[in-house]
Formats: structure tokens, C-alpha cells, sequence
């Protein structure tokens, strides 16, 4: 489609428009489902059963099996909408943001409590800030240029 | 007649909600955050208005995928605090005012805004959160409040020109309302976050300080600043400052008044991910 | 590159869904109405679309007082019948274009019309009967259909002038998506009708006909005319005509092309309570 | 209020504004309920305990109760809406429109077969138009002056 996007030169970073919306309908609203009690309890008996129910690709039920959020996003999902699976774990916001970037809970508190991330070297894709791709995943597990996701986010 | 007599702009965090629900704003990650709004807490008492005129956003709370309003303006009688996975926070159900809102709602379409009226809806934190950093946690809230919910979660949102120019049409509605009524206008989110990715945690506190001098100084050159460089330079979720402009929009200096007097001006980093930015503008 | 071929105007009264499902189209009352139509059957068989952009209004079915959108564009890949009342007519489920409708929708919002995206909505008689009438009985409707919902049942409605504006921005819209598409956009409701009151069962065929020949020949001076004036001369529910702007706004002339050429021209009355006008206008 | 309200001088006719959808919500809402087969069944079953159970006022419940669609009108309500209740009791949005008239179903289809009610003499209040207060309520049974409601509708 001929429209610009010019939010796609951006590091680590996937803009919720229209199309990534339609991509992501069902995964959507399957989150938002998990806004009553009765639905959270039916999902953590069961997870693969309740998101059986939703019209999901594959690939979005491992990423919500695996709360793999990243893919989640990169295949529709919305934060705002992710944060119930968060909120069915007794997650924070704080907690999920930081699952997505490598660091461990205290790595990233840390880094929040002295001013955050940096903006230098993170404003367009191909600089050289902690956000670029070649710097991925981020945190103490990751340092020795190991590229393994960490055990457990 | 009914008239604008301030502006007040905030941060609404889930996670302050939370500190204020559970009594931590002493402690000290949180106490250099409320101490901000130690001083606008007593000025909200001394300037209490008849209607607060609240603009922020929903976040996949009363409305989902099945319907996105760009513009959603509550006409309702009421509003309760909603479930948003945790429970509703303990907080004074808000009050609406349907006439006024009607009103609004009656000017602001003839102007050519295409507004989605809202009779039943609950509301997050986007709309708690500052009441509660402003009034604290009282039985009620100190006043009636006008919902309006702006889509910044899926693209395209309104642009900033656009939040502009429609602040302008919200002033000219409130003055064109025949009642004798103080009313606020509050523009909320932001301000620089980003909650998602490789990048979550970006904050940019030099940005973020620009934005606060061009709000009060030079608004309108401010309100044609493209998405883009809100989500490049203030994290994707920072492109809830275009909801700040809707207010800022409606001060007296943009219909040719004089400047607004700035009563406060705070700026903290962080709140949970979150710079946490403060203005009190007044109409002299 | 997609374009627009073709705009088709025409009312959408609920007693010629009833007449078309009851079987009773060569009835004496009904005959004439439908003599109106053979021709434009043919031609949409001879002229099919892939896709239909169909502006019309919702009559209390899908959109309750709860929420009151001006303009709502349907972005699902699907839109079922509505039961209105007595149960849903017998007609195929609407097959939407998502793609073609998320782009339109981020095209005219960053234009500044503040759409109302919706994902779950059923249709009533206002969308399917002028299906209906363009294709008779089908097993499925002979192409994709973008479901696009004015407000024309509470005001403030959306302006004529509003409504024309935005018929440009679609054009533009359709214009710029890659795929290339055979589009028509479609204006339906109205003419002349009262459904209230003591001045229940207007008709005004003087003024719906100058309606018409204005369309056709002057939109842009068509489109200032204050909504008043709609419901004095065409009846309180005339109001419906400013859909039909919509429609004309996204035809070749009012971007500087030439004048479109008037296939198909017809109207009645009655069906029921209104008169029925009916217009096909081709792109060159 | 002093947003202009030009549509307040044409006779029999009442716009259904903002201020006329904040009076008659509830009511527009009751009809709403009306789109099931389980409510509607439920309302003719006992029309009184049905409407207690809305916040209507007294005048809207027993306009509702006695089919006075203009007086529903009048009270807020939007024909769109009070067509559900039309529907209930098996009429078409012609009978509805009819009945708001004084005439007989007979006469009111006449009239529309005949082209329909002129405009002329009814576009402004205090013209001498069919439609003006002075000549209500129409129909055969009202020719004589007689200023009674017609026994049924
Ligand atoms: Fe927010
Ligand atoms: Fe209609």
C-alpha cells in the first residue's frame, strides 16, 4: 500500500496500526476475555483448551504459551491488550516491558530508577544504541555475547 | 456564562494508582513523586471548579477491537471505576455532567468534529490516576467530570493539529453554555515511555523539557510536530502527549487572550516506566 | 491502483426489504418501484465491482444510545444481517475488504475525520436494501462490501458540507491503495419522509427532484445547505440525503475531473411512508 | 442553552437532539430490549412490571402503555427506537407513522398512495398547512371538530 509509515525506522519498536490490528484481532480479543475472573481461572486450568476457542494462528497461542510478548507483538498483539495475560500472572507493567528487553526484573528497575534508556543511538534503526538489534538481547545473561533467550522471563 | 479558568496536564501511571491504593506514596520510590503534587493538591482546593473537562485515553478497558472511537465525548449521568484485571480501584464513582456534555457534544460536531457520544462506559486508570494525584483520596470526587477518550493505541491517532484545533472548539462550546460554570480542562498521559520491545524503559527527560516549554510558550507551532517524532524521540507510548494539546488548545491566549500564567511545573523520572511530567495553567 | 468507477444513490426503505422477501415485487403497489430498478440490475451485472463502499445508517439496530458514533467505518471481514425486530432478512452475510478498509481508515483519519472503526456489527435494512435492490436475490452478494454508518438519527448530524469533504477524502484514499480495484461508493437513505408527529407521511417531489438535478450538476453549492433546511423541505428523516453527499464527494469532478455521466435516473412514490429516488452516476 | 435550535418552528415535528435523547434514554433503551424474542415476550406478558424494571419516568411508562407514540416523542423518545415496540405488536413503521396522525390506516395510505402530505402551508408553525396544530388531530373521525383521540390505534 502506497500510504508512508514512517515509524518504521525505529529500533525495537512495532506501531499497533491498522494492519498490525487486523494481524492481531483475535489475539486482542482473546486478552481482553481474560478481564473476568471466571475466564482467568478457565485459562490457567487449561491454557492450549481456552485459546483453542479463539480463531489464533498457531504461532500467536505458542507465543502466549511461551509469554513470548515480543512475538506476541510482532504478530498483532497490543500492549495494552497483552497486559491482561500479565495481569492473569500478577504481573506489572513494569514487570512486562522489562521481560521484552533480555534484563532480569532488577536489571531493569535499575536502569528505570537512574533516568532510564538512553534516546542516544536509539532513534533510528542502524545507530548504535542498546536498542539496536546488534546489541539484543540485553542484561547480565546475555553478556558474553551469548545469544540464548533467558530461561525464564 | 460558563468559562475555562485552568488547565492542568499529568502523567496517569496504573502503577501511581497503585502506590496511592495501597497507601506506599511515603515510601521512598514514590515519595519524590507525590511530593509534585503536594503544592497542586491545596491549588485544587482553593480553585475548585465546577466541571472538570478530563481528556485521556482508554487502554483496552471499555473499549476493545470491536469499536475504536478517535474521539469519544461521555454524555452520561455516571461513571464507574473499571475492572481492569486487578479488581476496580477503590475510588469515588465520577459524576458526569450530561447537559454540558450534550452541549459540548451539540457545538463541537456543528464544528465539524466527528464525535462518538458515550452513555455507558467505565473508566481506567487513564482518568483515575489524576484525579487521584489531584484531589488525594477523598469519599467523593470534589466535582462533576466530563470523560473524554482519545484513541492513541491504534494507529493512525488524531494528530496533534488536530487535538489543537479541537481544544479551540471545546473553549467556544463551554463559553457558548448559558450556565454560570467554572470549568477545568485536564489533558493526561505521557509523558516520555516506551512499554513494548528491544526499546521499553526509553526515556528522554531533554525532550520531554522542550515539550513543556513549547506547551506554554508556543503551542501552536508545537501542535504541528508529527507522530513520528513523538514515538522516535518520546517511546511509543509517549504519543499520549497529543492529548495535552486538546487542552492546552482551549486557554484563552489561542482565541486571542493573554498568556496563561504557569502556577506549576513539575518533572519526574521515573514512575514504574514512566517520566512523569506537571503543568497548572491558569487564565488571568 | 484502486479507483472509483461508479456512485449509485438510492432510499433504503424497510418495507421494499419486506416486499423483496415476502415474493411480492409484481404486486401493483409494488411494480413501479421496482420497474426502477431492472435497469440498474443489469448494468451492476454488466459493471460489477470487486468492492462496494456502502454509506448508509444504522435505524437504532447495531448502535444503541450506549455509544453514538458520527462516522463509523467497518473493518471486519465480515457483517451479518440484523434481527430488527422480526428476525433478520433472509439475505447472504456481508463479506467486508479489511485491507481496503484499514487503509481508507488510516488515509482519512491522518485527513482529519475522526472515524469510528468497528470490527463487530451487524447490518440492517439500511445496507441491505439497497443490495437488494441493485442485485436482486443472490445466493452471495456479487462482491466485497465496506459498511460505512452515519450518524442521521440523533443531532447534531454530521454537516452536508462534512459529509461532501469527507467523500473526497475517501476517494483520495482509494486512490492511493496499491491493488488494483474496481470501487463504487454508494449514498443510500431518503428521499422525502416523516416517520412523526402530525406532519408524519411528507413528501416533497418538488425539492427531491431539485435535489437530484443538483447532485448531479452542483454538489459543492448542494452540500451548504444547512440541515434545517433538509427536515423543513424533505421531512424530519430526510435528513438521510446528506449520505448521499458522501457518495458524490468521492466522484472525478470534484477532484478536477471531468463531470460524471448519468446512466440511470428514477423516482417514486411511495414505499411506504417515503419517496423513492434513485441515481447512478458513472466516472468517464 | 444558546446554541441555535432552528428546527423548533416546524409544526408536528420534533427533533431528536441531544437535550430530547437525554430525556428519553431510558425509554430508547426499554425499546432496545425489545430485540429479543425472550424480552418481548416477557413485556407483553405484563407490560407494567416489565417497564418497572427501567428508569422511566411515570409519564414515559404510561405513554408507552397507551401506544401514544407522539407523547413518547414528546418525552424523548426517537422513532427509530419506538419502533421496537411497533414491532412487538406486529405493526409496520407505516401503521406506526400512520397512527401518530389521527388517521384511520385506510386514509393515512391513501394519502401516501396519493402522493403523500403536501409541504405546502406546513414548513412553518402558524402556516394553515394539514399538519398544523389548528387542524389536528386528522382523520374521518375527527371531521366534525371532535377533539377526542381515536378509541384505538
Ligand atoms: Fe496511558
Ligand atoms: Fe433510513
Amino acid at each position: 500500500m502506497a500510504l508512508e509509515k514512517p515509524y518504521q525506522d525505529i529500533p525495537g519498536t512495532i506501531i499497533f496500526d491498522a494492519e498490525q490490528s487486523r494481524r492481531g484481532y483475535w489475539l486482542n480479543q482473546f486478552c481482553m476475555s481474560l478481564m473476568t475472573e471466571e475466564n482467568r481461572r478457565r485459562f490457567k486450568a487449561d491454557e492450549r483448551a481456552y485459546l483453542d476457542d479463539w480463531a489464533m494462528t498457531e504461532a500467536q497461542k505458542d507465543a502466549v504459551m511461551q509469554r513470548d510478548l515480543n512475538e506476541c507483538m510482532r504478530l498483532g498483539g497490543n500492549i495494552y491488550f497483552l497486559a491482561k495475560i500479565g495481569a492473569t500472572d500478577g504481573l506489572s507493567f513494569q514487570q512486562m516491558a522489562g521481560s521484552m528487553t533480555g534484563m532480569s526484573e532488577a536489571e531493569y528497575r535499575d536502569m528505570m530508577v537512574k533516568g532510564g534508556r538512553s534516546i542516544e543511538g536509539n532513534r533510528f534503526v542502524g545507530e548504535d544504541g542498546d536498542a539496536q538489534a546488534s546489541h539484543q538481547p540485553q542484561g547480565q545473561t546475555h553478556q558474553q555475547g551469548d545469544q540464548q533467550r533467558p530461561e525464564s522471563k | 456564562m460558563a468559562r475555562i479558568t485552568a488547565s492542568v496536564y499529568t502523567s496517569h501511571v496504573p502503577a501511581i494508582g497503585v502506590a496511592i491504593d495501597q497507601g506506599k506514596t511515603a515510601e521512598p520510590y514514590w515519595q519524590p513523586v507525590f511530593q509534585g503534587y503536594d503544592f497542586s493538591k491545596q491549588w485544587l482546593k482553593e480553585n475548585r471548579p465546577d466541571v472538570i473537562f478530563l481528556v485521556y485515553n482508554d487502554h483496552a478497558t471499555a473499549f476493545s477491537l470491536d469499536m475504536i472511537p478517535t474521539f469519544a465525548l461521555g454524555t452520561a449521568a455516571q461513571f464507574a471505576p473499571a475492572d481492569e484485571g486487578w479488581g476496580p480501584r477503590p475510588v469515588p464513582t465520577v459524576i458526569g455532567h450530561p447537559e454540558l456534555a450534550s452541549h459540548i457534544a451539540h457545538s463541537v460536531i456543528q464544528d465539524d468534529f466527528d464525535l462518538t457520544l458515550v452513555n455507558r462506559m467505565t473508566v481506567d486508570h487513564g482518568l483515575t490516576v489524576p484525579l487521584s494525584l489531584m484531589c488525594g483520596q477523598p469519599e467523593a470526587w470534589p466535582c462533576r467530570v466530563i470523560p473524554f477518550a482519545v484513541n492513541v493505541v491504534q494507529y493512525p491517532v488524531p494528530s496533534g493539529r488536530r487535538c489543537f484545533e479541537l481544544g479551540r472548539a471545546i473553549r467556544k462550546a463551554v463559553e457558548s453554555f448559558d450556565e454560570d460554570l467554572n470549568v477545568q480542562i485536564w489533558g493526561t498521559g505521557g509523558m516520555s515511555h516506551q512499554l513494548q520491545g528491544a526499546r521499553a524503559g526509553l526515556i528522554n527527560r531533554e525532550w520531554d523539557n522542550e515539550f513543556l516549554d513549547r506547551l506554554i510558550s508556543e503551542p501552536e507551532a508545537l501542535s504541528k510536530l508529527p507522530h513520528v517524532d513523538y514515538v522516535r524521540e518520546a517511546g511509543s507510548e509517549g504519543i499520549e502527549l497529543v492529548m495535552w494539546l486538546i487542552a492546552r488548545g482551549a486557554m484563552a491566549d489561542i482565541a486571542g487572550g493573554p498568556p496563561p500564567k504557569v502556577t506549576h511545573r513539575f518533572y519526574h523520572v521515573p514512575a514504574s516506566n514512566t517520566a512523569v511530567g506537571h503543568l497548572i495553567l491558569e487564565n488571568p
